[in-house]
């Protein structure tokens, strides 16, 4: 079994080569690794590799995407495989799709400064969301056009909902 | 004497006071928001009441309610934490009227210290360092004069502040105008009152407070310093006491003023005068919190003393007993204070659900928290999630005791801040004690970007993704395999029968 | 000087350890045995060497694969903890041989002090009190003449005993001979040796014990007492410092006889001088324990020093830095064993599963501990989960603190003695502080059946395991539903191909 | 729906009135209870009562069998069902049925001082276990003979589980 994975801008190739139990045998670009891995607690791995002890702590965000806590750093890493290949380059190729405002943090529509079709500049504020005491504004990089509002004051949003639509 | 607290407030400090009540025999009363029924506080109260939706304007802020609360259950005092309506003179007052003792100051000292011009005022007249400034500003030329009699550069502030809203600083002649429109503008937003007034900005400022406990027949002391220069976007984020920059003749001469500026309101109860510092251990007084402080833990452990057990006996009218020659500082603590946000993000709030939480345990470790795993950190509030205080004989010591208590803590499901407070604790600045309040400004290159790129613990997160990843295929397979049996099966088999009730 | 250390244990003590090196620099080594895999030791240090079977005898207690993991990892030290080899002289010496710093006493400490007799012997010689009794029983003649000496109520004793075992009480001249061939045989079968010895029975007996530290240079304080005599089987289960039962001259008394026992065998390190105190406060040596104790982190937070760093210290050969008139009892702290045990059923060992935890936490709590949610305490070690200490001004405050902690602290999945804990802190006799080692017998029906007959309780139960019956009842159905509709398509549809790697 | 549920020596009758959300009317023995009941965590309740808040932890023993921790108390208590009820009555009835020696506790075989045929007295030791350096010592109330060993020294047992067969 092998899969490229992405982590900190870093394409790794990797392949299980052997497992027996949480003896696991995996090659990273090559290089070759003996590692101890027991899931302790749910999402929590316990991993000794040449007798080293890590705490390896998971969040998954979808089936594909993890996020990452070891004790110095946190990572995003993505497993890639044949279909997100396929998403990726379509991504990359379609640079005209419309664009959508959302926020990163879940949180309460505090006020949406703009409606359908008004054309906005670029730096204009175009949606503010608040969570736990913090106003965040969205505003728009080029000059655009809205093009539809998901969302009305008071709405309580999830992390990365489409919010506005702006073409 | 008090027998039953409604505790006027949710999260760690909620329990904080709930757990002194407990020591001393007092029944504890919750109040919750729609949000909050599951939430800690809740649980670990005698009784919970429920006072309305999630938006703290709804819920934690509407007086009548918590009246009625306090009314229902037969609660004799109400404990109001800090936030919320710890600093709100209407509803002390309202306690009052009601016969039900506010563990708290008076509304004269509330409103008094509430009110920064007022506040600046009473202490001027007091004998107490202010920084140099104005009173209100009447128009623009007024401001005008004012600046010049006080010098650039100079800090535009609004009298209903707080939380560095309706702040502006001014360093050029040419940006006065423009900045006090800016700041009667957001004051006016923020508070519905545009009143400003100039204060002279100090360069390198450090914020130092001063803890003090009254009661009610003049007695007044205070606890020493804590030094809480260590802030992002005007919020604390690690405090420690003492104060590397102080000197035993500036702390004595600090606290004597700091005892004479609580003495100005006839201030019962536990309360902090702020100073600002600077370099040269100039200081003023900056403001008077008139409620006990997120940052409190660590005064109660260099000087012993359970602060909120305190603010309960003088609540009682008991005469305090602890004498100022009494109280001494022993040792060194610093507090950490553990919030639900992205500091790679610009410390952007990150609410949600504790996927899994381990919490640092030993020697020298107080940790204060109100979060479980399973537990969703709500959106409608303060994104604090513990504090963890530690203490050690010798402030060297103190910070490897804390590094050791970051490094134990791990949180996931929520971003944290534990491992930038774990970075403030290796940045040089601090380590030797030198910092004031553009510390994290200063140090943000080594704050947020600590680490070399290491690829040996990159492929260690790799084998744990990849392991996890590949696990769960073939769990996930199994599982579609089963449903798939299961969408076509639909027409052909027998359904058991239950009764839902 | 000690750059990486190998802790030769598990459990809570093995962390105790860890985390004062992490404070000091130091890296750490675990060791684990098969069962120990998952154990939170493993997981906290910096590298884990796998040792063997789940047996002690077989990983924990054998030398060589200690020795051989303490090699293989570079460690230039090795804590041993408590138990398992702490007390093994011969431990010591290889540690030696091999050029690792054993962290503890000379193995002449150990043996003098290790065996009964010799230990007894040297104290008589040194001019310390000890209970009066006989050397080695040559035969039964001689036993009778002995205990005609001594006057009856006598306690036959093991010299190589321990935990009680090989222990008789005689309180009638007819029971002598029976008592003596029992003990012998119990002897024999615990310890492979049969050699006994006779003492005076004191009969209300207070196990008071002294923490010392020396170092190579002859420097030697001690860091006043710790009061264990809350006992059940002759194991520790509630520890206080100060004792309630001494008088500041009697402590400066016994401080300064434990120092001379303890100088008596060139003792370097951390020790604990056993004594036994009976009403009047007579006090005689009972034995030394040659290493940390379990109930070390009271002593710790009443004079405020950190044990294992400065057992490192020493074994690093600096000189004591603290002085004995340096060292003062600030305020009073109790710790509580939480073992894996059924109170209510003669305290039989409850080993399993951990399936909910939640740790007590907040001002003057410290909490010791080493298990989380899901971990399997195993059947082949000690039952202790983990230690609460709390500390508070008075003792009173200390007592209303441990009650608040153990409200706060759950554990399900394994029976735990948190309950009874409580129960002892409420108990008449405790709260007076006037108990000896008798505490439990004596205060059983109390401890054990406390509560009277309460429906509302038994109502509030019922409504929680009604709700979870019929909750589950509801998924149960449907997922029985789904496994029929499972077999009975057995092979009728597609299968998803999917590759075990 | 109602059952009838054994605590403490006491069978309580026991029907759900009405269910919306978390609130709960139930009667116990004909006392009514409006209860707001969440499961905070995993088989954690946090249960709300006349505004007294109540925290209860439950452990399932098997389908019908919980261990309940209260803050100051514990309690087993049984579901009792049609099918219980028949069990028991069988129990009852059928005293004569073989008696087995188990440990309530898991835990390791140090020594079986018995072999199947043996006759043992009445006080006799058949079998001792050890867990967490405490031995246990399982002894028989009458005299008997040994039918079945169904363990060896040095097997790991489970808590309950049959170790010897008397008749």
């Amino acid at each position: 079994m092998s899969n490229e994975i992405n982590i900190n801008d870093r394409n790794a190739l990797v392949e299980v080569l052997s497992r027996e139990g949480n003896k696991v045998r995996i090659s990273i670009d090559g290089k070759k690794y003996d590692a101890d891995v027991v899931m302790v607690e749910e999402g929590v791995y316990s991993i000794l590799i040449d007798n080293k002890s890590h705490n390896i702590e998971l969040t998954r965000t979808d089936n594909k995407n993890y996020m990452v806590n070891t004790y110095s750093k946190s990572f995003d890493v993505e497993i890639i495989d044949a279909e997100s290949k396929y998403m990726k380059s379509r991504r990359q190729d379609d640079s005209h799709e419309e664009a959508v405002i959302s926020s990163p943090m879940p949180g309460k529509i505090v006020k949406i400064l703009v409606k359908v079709g008004d054309e906005v500049k670029a730096g204009d504020t175009v949606i503010i969301v608040s969570a736990m005491k913090m106003e965040s504004e969205y505003k728009v990089k080029k000059d655009r056009v809205i093009k539809e509002i998901k969302v009305k004051v008071g709405d309580i949003i999830q992390a990365n909902q489409p919010l506005v639509v702006i073409e | 004497m008090i027998k039953k607290v409604l505790i006027a407030n949710r999260g760690e400090i909620a329990l904080r006071v709930m757990r002194s009540c407990r020591e001393m025999g007092i029944t504890t009363v919750a109040v919750f928001s729609e949000s909050d029924r599951t939430s800690m506080h809740v649980r670990y109260a005698d009784e919970a009441y429920f006072i309305g939706p999630s938006p703290s304007a709804e819920s934690y802020l509407m007086i009548a309610k918590i009246i009625n609360a306090a009314r229902q259950s037969g609660a004799d005092a109400i404990h109001p934490g800090y936030g919320f309506l710890s600093e709100n003179a209407e509803f002390a007052d309202r306690c009052q009227k009601e016969g039900i003792i506010f563990i708290g100051p008076s509304s004269y000292a509330i409103k008094t210290m509430g009110d920064k011009i007022t506040a600046r005022k009473t202490m001027v007249d007091a004998g107490i360092p202010v920084v140099p400034g104005s009173g209100v500003i009447s128009d623009e030329k007024d401001a005008l004069a004012k600046i010049k009699e006080i010098g650039l550069p100079v800090m535009v502030k609004a009298s209903a502040g707080g939380g560095g809203k309706g702040m502006r600083l001014v360093n050029k002649e040419k940006d006065i105008v423009s900045s006090i429109r800016a700041a009667q503008s957001e004051a006016r937003a923020a508070f519905g009152d545009d009143t400003i007034y100039i204060e002279k900005y100090i360069k390198s400022p450090h914020h130092i407070e001063f803890q003090i406990l009254g009661d009610k027949y003049g007695n007044m002391i205070h606890l020493f310093e804590r030094e809480c220069s260590v802030q992002r976007r005007h919020q604390k984020v690690v405090e420690e006491t003492p104060s590397p920059l102080m000197t035993p003749e500036i702390r004595k001469e600090m606290g004597e003023c700091a005892v004479a500026a609580a003495k100005a309101v006839d201030y019962s109860g536990a309360g902090t005068i702020e100073f600002i510092v600077d370099d040269n251990l100039n200081y003023y007084f900056l403001e008077m919190n008139t409620r006990l402080q997120v940052e409190h833990p660590i005064t109660e452990r260099v000087v012993g003393v359970d602060l909120v057990k305190q603010q309960i006996n003088i609540a009682n009218g008991l005469e305090l007993e602890l004498k100022q020659e009494d109280i001494c500082q022993y040792g060194h603590a610093i507090e950490c204070r553990i919030y639900a946000e992205d500091p790679e993000n610009n410390f952007m709030p990150s609410p949600g659900v504790i996927k899994h939480i381990t919490e640092p345990l030993g020697l020298g470790v107080r940790h204060d928290g109100y979060v479980y795993e399973g537990f969703e950190i709500p959106i409608h509030y303060d994104p604090l999630i513990s504090k963890l205080v530690v203490w050690a004989k010798t402030r060297e010591e103190a910070i490897a005791r804390m590094k050791r208590a970051l490094y134990a803590y791990k949180i996931t499901g929520v971003k944290t801040s534990i491992s930038f407070l774990n970075r403030i604790m290796q940045t040089p600045d601090f380590v030797k004690g030198k910092y004031n309040t553009h510390f994290i400004e200063k140090n943000s290159e080594f704050l947020m970007f600590p680490d070399k790129h290491e690829t040996k613990i990159e492929d260690v997160a790799i084998i744990a993704v990849y392991v996890d990843y590949l696990d769960r295929l073939n769990n996930l397979q199994m599982e579609v395999h089963s449903k798939n049996e299961k969408k076509n099966w639909k027409n052909c088999g027998r359904r058991l029968n239950f009764n839902r009730f």
